[in-house]
């Protein structure tokens, strides 16, 4: 009997040991109180599933087509650009002598700048814990690989033999072998923007298998099963593969950080490795990266507002995301204005004179207006973002998000073509006058752009459902 | 995928692999004119010139070690001794018939290289590398073909080996040894070449 | 390969679907302690602590991006610097063969390429991630449904005892099956 | 049309004008050129030809109506013209716009006193790199050109055009600002107050050993050559047009569109030693590096050493007044190495530290002082 | 209610005799060795940074919302209380200014002719040189007074709104340290070689500031829990701890290769010059290569495994040489100008040894005036572990329960 009793003891001893070791291990976090719930409350996981897959179900608005085609004339334009400059050659485009690189490469700084906003949001947010990115990764990852494909198109577009572009990728020849030169920061640009592209597209894929399984199992139309099917890998949820899964995203993310910082470093080189005055300078790594994502988030908030208006994604994109956007934008956009400053102060503390007068000539020489719209627009807009009037109204926030990226487009412009069209002998000081084929790439890549972004809309769930389930739960604590 | 549909793979990647080795030189790189073997208006021999009869190349290319190019000899030199030697057959009428109309023979030319390319016979020459080196066993062939590439690896692998200086004790090049035939100084610079 | 996987042998089992996190966490913290095997939980998303819950161990994939990475570094800087300074060595500008502070931007992004691609890739293929795969889906698990798997292949597998315990923890459903692909 | 005359005119740049005398009146558009006289206004003779081919035909506007036979000679000047502007402007196809040196020194000039003194410019600091030079074990071949002699006429410019298959690429495209010329005379006015001074310097690659334009290109289409050279090998150019970016003396020619034309007469005329440039390809001045080969070529055949001299490049063959003068740096004994131990011989642009192969020798100017000599003014041009 | 830290009087002693001992170098060494300013320069700087790294600590975390590191809050707080007596002191570098910065020589030599041209000539003079370093010092001490006096006042009344008043105070700091720490950097090291500038230099200056403070962070958190305070520290906060002077140990190799590599490419005098001083001798060399290994390389590859960042003592032996390097990185921004090889003398140990102490000191007396657990900040829970939520719940006051 004793014995017994001392079971029964030692069974409940037992149970409350083992009660406690499983509250133990499912104690879920504790947040502040002052945290506000990232989604809208209501939201539960099926809500999820219907509202962003569903997105994909129905077919295309008449507001989306209308959209896609003006989207696709731009990228016609674009083409008819692209095709000339190949047929007749660079004479096409309005450089000379003096100013060997102009739109082109302004658009592919500005480009590749877009591109960092996605992979910032998806890497840098994600170490650093910042729960809100879950609404936003998937169509700012999506955006970072179109922008780098725009991008990418400009430095082969540029070259004077753009068939041999190949040329630049180290591979055994029958030139004796004739390598590459690994000091060149266009080789480098080559490496990072591959690399940059490689590793973003495979982190957004990665974040988008669970997803694209969500697709697979609601799809009903044949076509439809089958892309979502070759696409989700087989996916089944299973714990085991989420906790490589989650690893490998880790991984990945830590990777991305660096790698982020890189790729606009590196772009930032092509610049400052180089001895024109108003290039040559060692602040243009830090400063191009934090103008990078500068101008890609005021591109993401740009692209998001519409999204969410037309695709009723209110709940998911609050407009405490766009505030935390609108915070970043701000913070970026101060180290760009500071970076300005800088490169102001040291100009004149330099004692140089070739450095000062590159300042002199921006600020009042024939590109004088670029210089002050960039100025404006980069360095004084964003400030206004100190004010949480500008960070919540949405109509401000999208004027200003526009007016950054026309700024850091500009950017670009004034530091490529004021530092070449006056550098050391004035017997070569020139001037860049933009022809229609420039024109017509400038407006083609924005084309592309859209073009592609439309699409993605139309192919794949635009919103990380996975990770936006995996937020919900503070809605419901 | 199952197992089968991998062996297959696997097969078909080993037929494709060994096809591409076995008939590697069907794809070839553009301006690979290795082998080319033109019908020249002359059927003429080098095997029965250069070999047979042992006739010094420099008789007829008698440029080559004075000049960039090795020449073509003129219709004229031919008849040194045709003038003698078969002038009745039929290959040498057709010389005849070309020096009596006053045109040149259009030889089709074999070993060409592109216009981006210099190359100087006579410094090669005067260094005593045989004509064989780049051209091949001109003296065996009955009709002149191509027997090099002429890659810029094949120029560069070569002036890279021959690649020695001698310094005299002044730390001077030694300008002299170039004669011995066995010392050169081929440059690697890419404007020996490309100019 | 195949072989060692253990959610690719043929066992019977026993699945319970859950409709939140909170639950199938607790469940299968509980299952694991009384003893129960649990062949594997599938959820919609990932939930933080569920690998403590099940008793995973720490996956060691960190450990082979580092690997991966060395890889890639090793190769630019062999790359590089037997391209530039050993295979056709060129005055380039003044600057010396082996300008090694200029090889680090290339060092840099062939490591994080490597990196990048081989840990991924042994992600996929460890989880037989692929275009041809042919795994169990349960149904919902990539909606709104929480599913515990039971391991149910010998004899000390109590039913009753699941039952009770997925009765516990509220299951939607409870299905059982023979073939576990 | 000198920079007073042309506002007294009031007349700007570009804006075509009718001048006209005694019936004869041609039109012909307006360069303002400081240093010219307040009142007077050339006009050269030699246009507007009428059967004059491809090239020449109706280009310009003919001057020789102007010119009158009187006591037996032709005289050049007329007087009484009337300038009458109108409203037609047309774009000056010219190679240089900005005509200031902006106080760069970039000419560097010194007074008889200063000269005869012996002290010219600062002993330039040593100037130190990261790393350990390369050396030239056979060849350093360098140039150097006196400023002092150079009269700016040209010469050096069109028969570096002729000898290195130059095209000539038309008016359009030299207001586009893409002329060819791999030399070029820089001329500068600056205004000082006793007039203008007008300063000239030939500038062409100076083929710098720490040459800025090596380094950036990805393809190793420029790199250098164990003789000193920068090296530009148009095959392997696909034309990112870096270099041109980065080379502070804009030395650096682009093809912009296929120039040469297949004409089978027209490229007879061309020198089969250099490549002719196909489109997207940049090329630049070679040191006439086909003429240093065949020199090098001719002389180790020889089995002798080059001679200081041998090699001549076409632009200091056709200069008239010797102010070029290349040969081997290596050589302490050529007339090259001798001429860079000079006072007067300076490095444009030193402070950027790219130890170029061209240097200049300072200009000696004897205005405005009372050692001999008259008081310079004009442009030759 | 002052608590000693320490646990012991033994501890203070040995501190204030290092004290003394630093005191007593800088005497000698002020009569003795030419080197005396410079090493003056270098330690004071060394521990004025690692004060103002923990201030930007602690204005990111605000800013940012982390909760994470509410536990221990109160170290870099406390580090902060060190940046007025370390301003006053930095100021004592009038006094050198003659050895220290060549501008001030009334007459230039040939070489420093170009600090003739107008705008150098009028940044770089004395009264204004002085004059914006009083400023910037004072502008620091007193936003760090303020965040300070917020974040004490929450431990008595449980307010909210010293929360969102540190986020605003922060956010102006970190916008005003930006701007007058790029300058002061300029100013007070780059201007040591007044010819040469880089535009990176106040990035560069801020990332080895922002690198060694949070290994101080690490050190002193390390030294308080193994003491038995800070019972809310665990494994959580030693893990991200590590990773955040992994990252900025990156930041920093990031701005060094950045800074380095673009002047060893363009190759231009005005700048070469300066690597050209620190690497053209052996000594130097050694001292450049050591700097990187041991700023990046070496604490890098230490923290890259996930149990050593949560290991006491590896943490301690990376943060070290983190410290080291950082002291070293200072060394060779200052010292390479004037003297043409490494050696390190008595001045310059006990300078070190000096303000270390005396660094110490001062954050001993600040960490023992107030609660080393900011008891009300909403933030609290997110900080702690599951398991220390009881303790946390504990020291609340009442009157913070309703937000």
């Amino acid at each position: 009997m004793a014995a017994v009793f001392r079971d029964i003891e030692t069974v409940r001893e037992e149970e409350i040991r083992l009660q406690s070791e499983i509250d133990r291990i499912t104690a879920h976090p504790v947040y502040s109180p002052l945290r506000e719930p990232l989604i809208d409350e209501s939201k539960a996981c099926s809500d999820v599933t219907n509202d962003i897959s569903g997105l994909l179900e129905r077919p295309a608005s008449k507001g989306w087509w209308i959209l896609f085609g003006l989207s696709f004339s731009l990228l016609i334009a674009g083409i008819v650009a692209a095709i000339n400059t190949v047929y007749f050659g660079i004479g096409t485009w309005g450089l000379n002598k003096t100013v060997g690189w102009a739109f082109g490469i302004t658009n592919f700084v500005f480009w590749i700048g877009i591109g960092h906003a996605g992979t910032f949001i998806s890497a840098i947010l994600y170490l650093f814990g910042q729960k809100w990115r879950t609404s936003i990764n998937r169509s700012a990852e999506a955006m970072t690989l179109i922008a780098v494909m725009c991008a990418g198109i400009f430095p082969i577009l540029h070259m004077g033999r753009p068939w041999l572009f190949y040329w630049i990728m180290p591979y055994p020849n029958t030139r004796g072998s004739l390598w590459v030169n690994f000091r060149s920061p266009l080789l480098w640009d080559f490496f990072a923007i591959s690399t940059y592209f490689t590793i973003s597209l495979v982190f957004w894929y990665l974040g988008l298998v669970p997803d694209l399984a969500t697709a697979r199992d609601r799809a009903t139309n044949k076509a439809r099963k089958i892309f979502y099917t070759v696409l989700s890998l087989g996916w089944n949820g299973s714990n085991r593969t989420w906790s490589r899964y989650e690893t490998v995203y880790g991984v990945l993310a830590a990777l991305a950080t660096p790698l982020v910082l890189s790729v606009h470093s590196i772009v930032s080189f092509d610049f400052a490795t180089s001895l024109v005055p108003g290039w040559h300078s060692t602040i243009f790594p830090p400063y191009f990266v934090a103008g990078a994502v500068f101008s890609g988030f005021a591109m993401v908030t740009t692209l998001l507002i519409p999204v969410r208006k037309v695709m009723h994604l209110e709940g998911y994109i609050t407009v405490q995301h766009l505030d935390n956007m609108c915070k970043i934008t701000l913070l970026t956009g101060s180290i760009v204005g500071l970076s300005y400053l800088t490169e102001l102060f040291i100009g004149f503390y330099s004692g140089n004179p070739n450095e000062i007068f590159v300042i002199l000539n921006r600020m009042g020489g024939p590109y004088a207006w670029a210089y002050w719209i960039m100025f404006s627009c980069n360095a004084f807009i964003p400030q206004l973002f100190w004010f949480k009037a500008f960070r919540t109204r949405i109509p401000l926030i999208l004027s200003l998000c526009i007016l950054v990226n026309v700024g850091m487009w500009f950017e670009r412009f004034v530091i490529i073509v004021t530092s070449l069209h006056r550098d050391y002998l004035p017997s070569s000081w020139a001037i860049f006058i933009p022809t229609l084929t420039d024109v017509g790439l400038l407006v083609g890549s924005f084309g592309l752009f859209f073009t592609a972004f439309l699409i993605f809309l139309r192919l794949f769930p635009v919103i990380s459902m996975n990770e936006v389930k995996g937020v919900l739960h503070y809605a419901r604590d | 995928m199952s197992l089968t549909t991998l062996k297959i793979l696997m097969i078909l990647i080993t037929i494709i692999g060994a096809f591409l080795v076995w008939q590697s030189r069907t794809f070839r790189i553009y301006g690979d004119q290795l082998g080319y073997e033109p019908i020249q208006p002359i059927n003429f021999s080098h095997k029965l010139h250069a070999g047979d009869n042992q006739i010094s190349c420099l008789f007829c290319h008698s440029s080559a070690d004075k000049s960039k190019v090795a020449g073509v000899p003129p219709a004229s030199t031919c008849m040194n001794c045709h003038s003698q030697v078969l002038p009745d057959s039929p290959e040498i009428q057709k010389i005849t018939a070309a020096i009596a109309e006053n045109r040149p023979i259009e030889w089709v030319k074999v070993n060409d290289l592109p216009d981006l390319v210099a190359f100087n016979h006579s410094r090669h020459v005067t260094s005593g590398i045989s004509c064989q080196t780049c051209h091949g066993p001109v003296e065996t062939m009955e009709r002149l073909s191509q027997q090099n590439a002429f890659t810029m690896g094949d120029c560069v692998s070569c002036h890279r080996t021959h690649r020695e200086v001698t310094l005299d004790e002044a730390g001077k090049p030694q300008i002299a040894r170039e004669q011995t035939a066995q010392k050169l100084m081929a440059s690697t610079d890419c404007s020996v070449c490309h100019h | 390969m195949r072989a060692t996987e253990p959610s690719e042998k043929t066992v019977r089992y026993a699945a319970a679907f859950f409709d939140n996190e909170h639950d199938l966490m607790a469940i299968a913290a509980e299952a694991r302690l009384r003893g129960f095997e649990i062949q594997d939980v599938f959820t919609p998303y990932p939930i933080h602590g569920m690998d403590r819950a099940v008793g995973l161990k720490r996956s060691r994939l960190g450990w082979i991006a580092f690997v991966a990475g060395a890889l890639g570094l090793i190769s630019a800087i062999l790359l590089q610097v037997w391209t530039s300074a050993y295979d056709w060595p060129l005055n380039v500008g003044g600057k010396p063969f082996n300008s090694f502070p200029l090889f680090v931007p290339v060092m840099f992004e062939l490591t994080v390429l490597f990196s990048g691609l081989i840990s991924i890739g042994v992600l996929f293929m460890m989880n037989r991630l692929w275009i041809m795969s042919k795994k169990k889906i349960f149904e919902g698990v990539t909606d709104d449904r929480f599913i515990l798997v039971l391991k149910q292949e010998d004899a000390s597998f109590d039913t009753e005892k699941a039952a009770r315990l997925f009765k516990k923890y509220n299951a939607i459903k409870v299905m059982e099956g023979d073939k576990f692909v | 049309m000198s920079p007073n005359a042309a506002s007294k005119a009031g007349v700007a740049e570009g804006q075509v004008v009718r001048l006209s005398k005694a019936g004869v009146s041609i039109e012909i558009p307006v360069l303002i050129q400081p240093g010219q006289s307040d009142d007077c206004v050339a006009v050269a003779l030699g246009y507007g030809r009428t059967k004059a081919g491809r090239v020449a035909s109706g280009v310009g506007a003919n001057a020789y109506p102007f010119v009158e036979f009187v006591d037996g000679t032709f005289r050049y000047e007329a007087e009484d013209v009337s300038i009458e502007p109108t409203s037609t402007f047309v774009e000056l196809a010219k190679t240089q716009v900005h005509q200031s040196a902006e106080g760069r020194p970039l000419i560097m000039e010194y007074s008889l006193a200063e000269f005869v003194s012996g002290h010219l410019h600062e002993e330039s600091e040593k100037q130190v790199d990261l790393w350990k030079p390369h050396d030239f074990p056979e060849h350093k071949w360098g140039m150097v050109v006196d400023l002092n002699a150079c009269v700016g006429c040209n010469a050096c410019v069109l028969s570096c055009q002729a000898e290195n298959n130059i095209p000539v690429v038309g008016k359009d495209e030299v207001r586009r600002r893409r002329e060819m010329h791999w030399m070029r005379i820089d001329r500068y006015y600056d205004e000082k107050p006793d007039g203008v001074t007008t300063r000239f310097q030939p500038m062409t690659c100076a083929q710098c050993d720490n040459a800025s334009c090596e380094t950036v290109c990805p393809v190793l289409a420029t790199v250098h050559s164990s003789e000193g050279l920068n090296m530009q090998v148009y095959n392997r150019c696909v034309g990112t047009r870096y270099c041109a970016n980065n080379c502070p003396f804009k030395v650096r020619r682009f093809n912009w569109f296929l120039y040469p034309h297949e004409d089978a007469v027209a490229n007879l005329a061309l020198n089969p030693d250099v490549t002719v440039r196909t489109r997207g390809v940049m090329e630049k001045c070679t040191f006439c590096v086909q003429r240093i080969e065949e020199g090098k070529i001719h002389a180790r055949n020889e089995g002798r050493p080059i001679k200081d001299g041998e090699i001549k490049t076409a632009c200091q063959q056709s200069c008239p007044a010797n102010a070029i003068t290349f040969g081997d740096l290596k050589d302490p004994e050529s007339s090259v190495s001798k001429l860079r131990h000079t006072k007067r011989n300076y490095v444009l642009l030193e402070e950027l530290n790219l130890r170029q192969g061209l240097t200049y020798l300072g200009k000696v100017r004897n205005d405005g002082e009372t050692v001999g000599g008259e008081p310079k003014n004009g442009s030759s041009l | 209610m002052a608590r000693n830290v320490l646990n012991n009087s033994m501890g203070r002693g040995i501190l204030l005799v290092a004290f003394a001992l630093g005191a007593i170098g800088s005497i000698a060494g002020l009569m003795t060795s030419e080197r005396f300013w410079f090493s003056f320069l270098q330690n004071s700087l060394f521990v004025l940074t690692l004060a103002l790294g923990a201030v930007l600590f602690v204005a990111f975390k605000s800013v940012s919302n982390a909760g994470w590191a509410t536990a221990l809050r109160r170290v870099p707080e406390a580090m902060m209380g060190y940046v007025p007596i370390g301003g006053i002191l930095l100021l004592l570098v009038f006094f050198g200014r003659y050895q220290l910065y060549p501008w001030t020589n009334p007459v230039p030599s040939a070489h420093e002719a170009g600090l003739q041209l107008g705008f150098k000539h009028a940044w770089l003079s004395t009264p204004f040189f002085f004059g914006r370093m009083i400023v910037f010092l004072a502008v620091w001490s007193g936003l760090i007074y303020l965040m300070r006096r917020a974040s004490f006042q929450q431990d008595s009344d449980g307010d909210v709104v010293h929360t969102k008043r540190r986020k605003a105070y922060s956010a102006i700091f970190i916008v005003v340290f930006g701007v007058t720490f790029s300058l002061a950097s300029f100013d007070w090291i780059m201007s040591i070689e007044p010819m040469f500038y880089s535009t990176i230099f106040g990035f560069y200056t801020i990332s080895g500031t922002l690198t060694s403070s949070a290994a101080a962070i690490t050190i002193l958190v390390i030294f308080l829990k193994k003491r038995g305070f800070l019972p809310a520290v665990g494994e959580k906060h030693m893990h991200a701890l590590g990773q955040i002077v992994m990252g900025f140990a990156t930041f920093w190799a990031y701005m060094w290769i950045s800074q380095y590599l673009l002047i060893y490419y363009a190759n231009l005098p005005e700048e070469t010059i300066y690597y050209y001083r620190r690497t053209s001798s052996s000594g130097w060399m050694a001292v450049f290569i050591l700097n990187l290994f041991l700023n990046w390389v070496i604490p890098f590859v230490m923290l890259l495994p996930r149990q050593v960042k949560m290991n006491a003592k590896w943490m301690v032996a990376a943060c070290t040489i983190v410290l080291a390097g950082h002291w070293l990185d200072l060394y060779a921004m200052i010292f390479p100008a004037f003297f043409g090889s490494p050696i390190i003398g008595f001045v310059d140990v006990a300078l070190t040894i000096g303000f270390v102490a005396l660094f110490l000191l001062v954050f001993i007396k600040c960490i023992g005036c107030e609660e080393l657990i900011p008891r009300n900040d909403p933030y609290l829970e997110e900080s702690v572990e599951h398991e220390d939520l009881e303790l946390v719940y504990q020291l609340r006051t009442e009157t913070a329960g309703d937000i």
